[in-house]
């Protein structure tokens, strides 16, 4: 329970120091910032350590099942000496079957951790070629498929259906189906290079780019809706945060900061500050 | 490679694969046809149109307004005295927006080698700044303005998102720059940077394929390079021969795509009115 | 007239703390006064509920949350408003993460829906399979062998020794996903990965700012439905009748899209007032 | 210059190559390859560039520290929170019930605190930042420079308003009045002519009165002007055929670029 409500304290004071900032760029924003930044390295790493490379490497590389008194697990052994929560005793039990050829990543994600050293930079290259080659290979078809080929195909209209009313607002009919299918066309129109945008094709063109402004705009409503809300869930949180069984963390934080950074503004009034954000 | 060459290989890879084919095909994967003819299409086409570019044909590429603006706004910020600032996004250089926008960038420092105006860039990530740096020297030293360079005009600023974009309002608001581009990959902070930019007054112009920051961009900015646009750009200034063969390429794509679809909707039409019995809808149909 | 001008172009240039005061003010004062204005299903988010609702009872349903604490405030009511409608219907739920915070959520979710309201099984009604990193080579891996990829689930107990893991091998062994996701890798990546190619259907729920990005595969018929941010959260709350975070949402974000929109209105009022005034002198 | 060039744009070409095709053949070896290992790997060396991004972090603000740059003091911050992170992940679990391994995930542990309450709630209130920025953006920088702009301003208005349930509370009667209003300034910036304005204006009022009173002013009628409904023809239809051209042009770009890799045109990963 302590550790809930010191927790709740923690964060109401790095919300209202990241929402500082607003006012201005002031000390509580800075160091709310380098404390993210740090926190969210370390918990990467924590994190990607012990749900990938533990499990999914040294799983199986040094298997249970295969568990014997080689020099293989001796290696392993000596390892656990140093750390047993990683490498505990008997080998690890992810379920997994012994593969040797989980040593190529292992080299070369070892090789990526060496290219901190200035002389070994080039060592990440290798890795770096593995992982752009395994995303082309999967990109090229993925994309290809979901965003082009089925996007054509979305976009062929039945012309001749008798159960599709010309017009209709909200459901299809003849007429929407035409909305997209010229849209689509002039929009992808609008992005031709080799010809020049004039006379009819220019014309052609400029639909396209109506069509486009108005995807924008959409994007754009949705954009600002999406940080409304996401600015309705921190006050959410907060207003939970106040309630007794935190002893009221969020006014008295508000109160300590705002009367903090009233009196340094106070304080500072004759210093030409010139820290605009 | 020489033209020989080049379809002596292609010549032998198709008639290797028809062998493959004609031989029963064994383990391929026969539902996939479509996209396997779709792939060697496209990556045809790109070819065709590269290595056309390289043998040194001329290409077309229309002018995109924006791209003329940039030398204008440099133009401007002479007349005033005042610095251009270049904001190449906040992702580091495995991003291929972040690529285009150095290449922009090293045209840019070219126009103000010309010009002797002051230009100012800053970065948040420590690649980024190495290869900004590079570009610029070797533009000026193209300009015949070494004098001009100095390594700090390519400053690294800080990888936090929000705290390399109140870093560079700050740089806004000190240094009032009459134009400003951001060019590459951008998330949240392109609405930031575009407003203080509007405030001051600048000349903007955006260059991005990040879809959901073209809006604030095409609202607060003078230009925006769109999406596709945005890539071409580099194409266009870069005059690299496998960047515009390949802008062509995409274009002669498009073309087949649109070909495709007016000719699916012919072809659904009729079908549906019952006069062939291929069914389009269920060729494109790849599982 | 002259006074009115004057003083819309004198706000143009008020210090903009003031304009986040009033947004401040805006949201807050709805999330303690709320209005309690009546929120109705768009297509879309009708199409999402109809397509849960019509499996078949004991369906084998897969729920992947690609979120963090970031985009929780859209994301999190969706999820948990879906996992009531898929415990409801008595379907067996397996969770998945491609984002390594979505675990922490999607375990708070079932905690609280599956084990608190509805009080099933872990391992037989319900299980979290959790995070693996690799965004797009994940849904791969679902879609070849998920038993290669998942040895464990999130509580550290082996696959093998989960009785509702019987039978499910891959991807297509699910009768129906749901991806709750806030942007990369997410519905995109089980889009081209997963569904393209196997069939299964799928309905989604986005942030926002994702939903365009999105739509053209709703409207291809790629993904069978979209929630779009926090008022889809609302809409599914109101489908299902069991009101949450969206639907108390709604108010503050009503008042607030209109506030944000009279601030375009009369930035531009000025803007042509300005301009007018330039002309003529 | 082999090591450092020729092997890179190998692995690329090879790597490539068979994870492009590998979706097209059906032989177990390969096929197991390429849907379970390949991708396997990749979530491995994936893991271990995380890693890379920790240290280099590491090593920054240590420098930053050491030559007491501008603001180290804040660095101490930095390095703070971030061995805080890594001895909850690797050194002090906080509950002696759960294995090493599921601590990460399982409640009740150091690691799940820091989530819940440092993470969380840092994360969450940058982003929650951005409504504040996009409030006074749309009061300072969103003007109707030009059409495309109008177009652009016009839609996400519809959308914003319409989507959320104070929408449906717009008569799409309010709307027609606006139009008439919009009508009389552009007739007034064509004409130029106050008179001309002033009848549009007025004529449009009564037609719209008439129409409504006549009507019994339904809220939804016409529907193409209330909102709920415009917007929701916008988002499905103009809003779908603008957003698939665009998604179709990315992905001929990033298909193009995966191919320039693959061929070893494009060389950009090794910084060429």
């Amino acid at each position: 329970m302590f550790g809930e409500i010191f927790g709740a304290w923690v964060a109401v004071f790095l919300t209202f120091a990241i929402f500082s900032f607003l006012y201005k760029d002031n000390p509580f924003y800075k160091i709310a910032e380098h404390i993210f930044v740090g926190v969210s390295a370390g918990y990467w790493t924590s994190m990607f350590f012990w749900t990938q490379i533990q499990p999914n490497l040294f799983g199986r590389l040094w298997p249970s099942t295969h568990y014997s008194d080689g020099i293989w697990y001796g290696v392993y052994d000596l390892f656990g000496i140093f750390s047993s929560s990683i490498f505990p005793e008997g080998g690890i039990d992810k379920g997994h079957e012994l593969h040797l050829s989980y040593l190529i990543p292992f080299a070369l994600g070892i090789m990526m951790l060496l290219s901190l050293f200035k002389k070994l930079n080039w060592f990440a290259r290798w890795g770096i070629a593995y992982t752009v080659g395994m995303a082309a290979g999967l990109r090229a078809y993925g994309f290809l498929n979901s965003n082009v080929i089925l996007q054509i195909k979305g976009t062929i209209i039945p012309l001749l259906d008798p159960d599709l009313p010309f017009f209709s607002l909200l459901g299809d009919s003849h007429f929407n189906n035409l909305v997209i299918l010229v849209g689509t066309v002039t929009g992808l129109l609008y992005f031709f290079f080799s010809k020049e945008q004039t006379g009819n094709f220019g014309k052609v063109t400029r639909v396209g780019i109506y069509f486009l402004m108005i995807s924008f705009g959409a994007s754009f409503g949705f954009a600002v809706m999406g940080r409304i809300s996401l600015l309705i869930g921190r006050f959410t949180d907060l207003i939970t945060y106040n309630d007794a069984s935190y002893h009221h963390a969020t006014i008295w934080v508000l109160v300590i900061m705002v009367a903090i950074l009233g009196y340094s503004t106070f304080t500072d009034k004759g210093n030409s500050e010139t820290d605009v954000s | 490679m020489n033209d020989r060459d080049f379809i002596i290989g292609a010549g032998g890879v198709t008639f290797s694969f028809l062998i493959y084919w004609f031989m029963g095909h064994p383990f391929f994967i026969i539902e996939r046809i479509v996209m396997f003819i779709a792939i060697m299409t496209f990556t045809g086409t790109l070819l065709f149109y590269i290595r056309k570019a390289r043998r040194g044909e001329e290409i077309f590429l229309r002018e995109i307004p924006g791209l003329k603006a940039v030398e204008e706004a440099v133009g401007r910020s002479t007349e005033m005295g005042k610095p251009v600032l270049f904001v190449p996004g906040i992702m580091d250089m495995d991003q291929v927006e972040t690529v285009a926008g150095v290449i922009v960038l090293g045209h840019v420092s070219k126009m103000t080698a010309r010009y002797e105006t002051t230009l100012n860039v800053p970065v948040s990530r420590a690649i980024v700044m190495k290869a900004a740096q590079d570009v610029c020297k070797e533009s000026y030293l193209m300009e015949g303005r070494p004098d001009m360079f100095h390594e700090d005009m390519v400053h690294y600023l800080t990888d936090e998102q929000f705290a390399y974009a109140a870093g560079v309002n700050g740089i806004m608001v000190r240094e009032k720059p009459a134009a400003c581009m951001y060019m590459g990959k951008f998330y949240a902070e392109s609405l930031i940077l575009a407003e203080t930019g509007n405030s001051i007054g600048a000349i903007q112009i955006a260059g991005t394929a990040s879809q959901a920051q073209i809006p604030f961009f095409v609202t607060a900015c003078d230009y925006t390079l769109i999406g596709e646009e945005f890539f071409a750009a580099s194409a266009y200034l870069s005059q690299r021969p496998e960047l515009i063969g390949g802008i062509k390429g995409q274009d002669m794509i498009k073309v087949i795509i649109i070909g495709m679809i007016i000719g699916g909707v012919v072809l659904r039409f009729l079908h549906d009115g019952g006069m062939i019995d291929f069914n389009i809808l269920e060729f494109l149909t790849v599982r | 007239m002259k006074f009115l001008t004057d003083l819309i172009l004198k706000m143009g240039t008020v210090d903009r703390r003031w304009i986040f005061l009033v947004i401040a003010l805006v949201v807050i004062i709805p999330l303690f006064f709320p209005l309690g204005l009546p929120i109705r299903a768009t297509a879309t988010t009708q199409y999402v509920y109809d397509t849960i609702d019509a499996l078949p009872h004991g369906s084998k349903v897969l729920v992947s949350c690609e979120y963090g604490p970031s985009t929780k405030p859209e994301i999190h009511p969706m999820v948990l408003s879906v996992m009531r409608h898929l415990f409801k219907n008595k379907h067996k739920v397996y969770v998945t993460c491609l984002w390594p915070d979505g675990q922490f959520l999607a375990s708070d979710a079932l905690n609280l829906v599956a084990r608190d309201e509805y009080g099933l099984t872990y391992g037989e009604d319900y299980v979290l399979l959790g995070f693996r990193p690799g965004n797009e080579a994940v849904v791969k891996g679902i879609v070849s062998d998920l038993r290669k990829l998942y040895t464990i689930d999130a509580k550290g107990t082996k696959i093998t020794e989960i009785p509702m893991m019987e039978g499910v091998n891959r991807f297509e062994d699910f009768d129906f996903l749901f991806s709750a996701s806030a942007g990369y890798p997410g519905t995109i990546e089980w889009v081209q990965y997963a569904v393209d190619p196997t069939n299964v259907p799928m309905s989604t729920g986005t942030t926002s700012i994702q939903v365009n990005d999105v739509m053209p595969y709703v409207s291809a018929g790629q993904i069978q439905g979209i929630l779009a941010g926090m008022p889809g959260a609302a809409e599914y709350e109101a489908l299902i009748g069991v009101p949450g975070i969206g639907t108390s949402g709604m108010d503050a974000q009503s008042i607030a899209h209109l506030v944000i929109v009279l601030f375009i209105v009369l930035g531009n009022i000025g803007y042509f007032i300005e301009r007018n005034r330039s002309k003529k002198y | 210059m082999l090591w450092k060039r020729q092997i890179p744009i190998l692995i690329v070409a090879v790597i490539g190559s068979i994870t492009l095709f590998g979706w097209f053949i059906n032989e177990p070896n390969i096929k197991s390859f390429v849907d379970d290992d390949a991708t396997q790997w990749f979530d491995i060396l994936a893991s271990f560039a995380i890693f890379l991004g920790g240290f280099n972090l590491l090593k920054m603000q240590l420098q930053k520290i050491f030559r007491r740059q501008r603001g180290w003091q804040y660095s101490i911050f930095a390095i703070a929170g971030f061995f805080l992170a890594i001895i909850a992940g690797f050194f002090y679990k906080g509950n002696p019930d759960v294995a090493w391994g599921t601590h990460v995930t399982a409640d009740g542990t150091l690691f799940k605190w820091i989530f819940t309450y440092m993470f969380a709630p840092l994360q969450a209130t940058m982003f929650a930042l951005l409504a504040f920025f996009v409030a006074s953006a749309s009061y300072r920088a969103f003007r109707i420079r030009n059409f495309e702009a109008t177009l652009l301003l016009v839609a996400g208005i519809i959308i914003m308003i319409g989507r959320v349930p104070l929408g449906s509370f717009i008569s799409s009667w309010f709307i027609l009045y606006l139009l008439v209003l919009i009508g009389g300034i552009t007739v007034n910036s064509v004409f130029k002519n106050k008179q001309y304005t002033a009848i549009f204006v007025i004529v449009g009022i009564i037609v719209v009165t008439a129409a409504g009173s006549s009507l019994g002013w339904p809220l939804d009628q016409p529907g193409i002007l209330y909102l709920p409904y415009l917007q929701e023809w916008i988002y499905k239809y103009p809003n779908v055929a603008g957003a698939r051209s665009i998604m179709m042009g990315i992905g001929m770009g990033i298909f193009a670029t995966s191919i320039r890799y693959i061929l070893g045109i494009e060389k950009s990963y090794i910084g060429e």
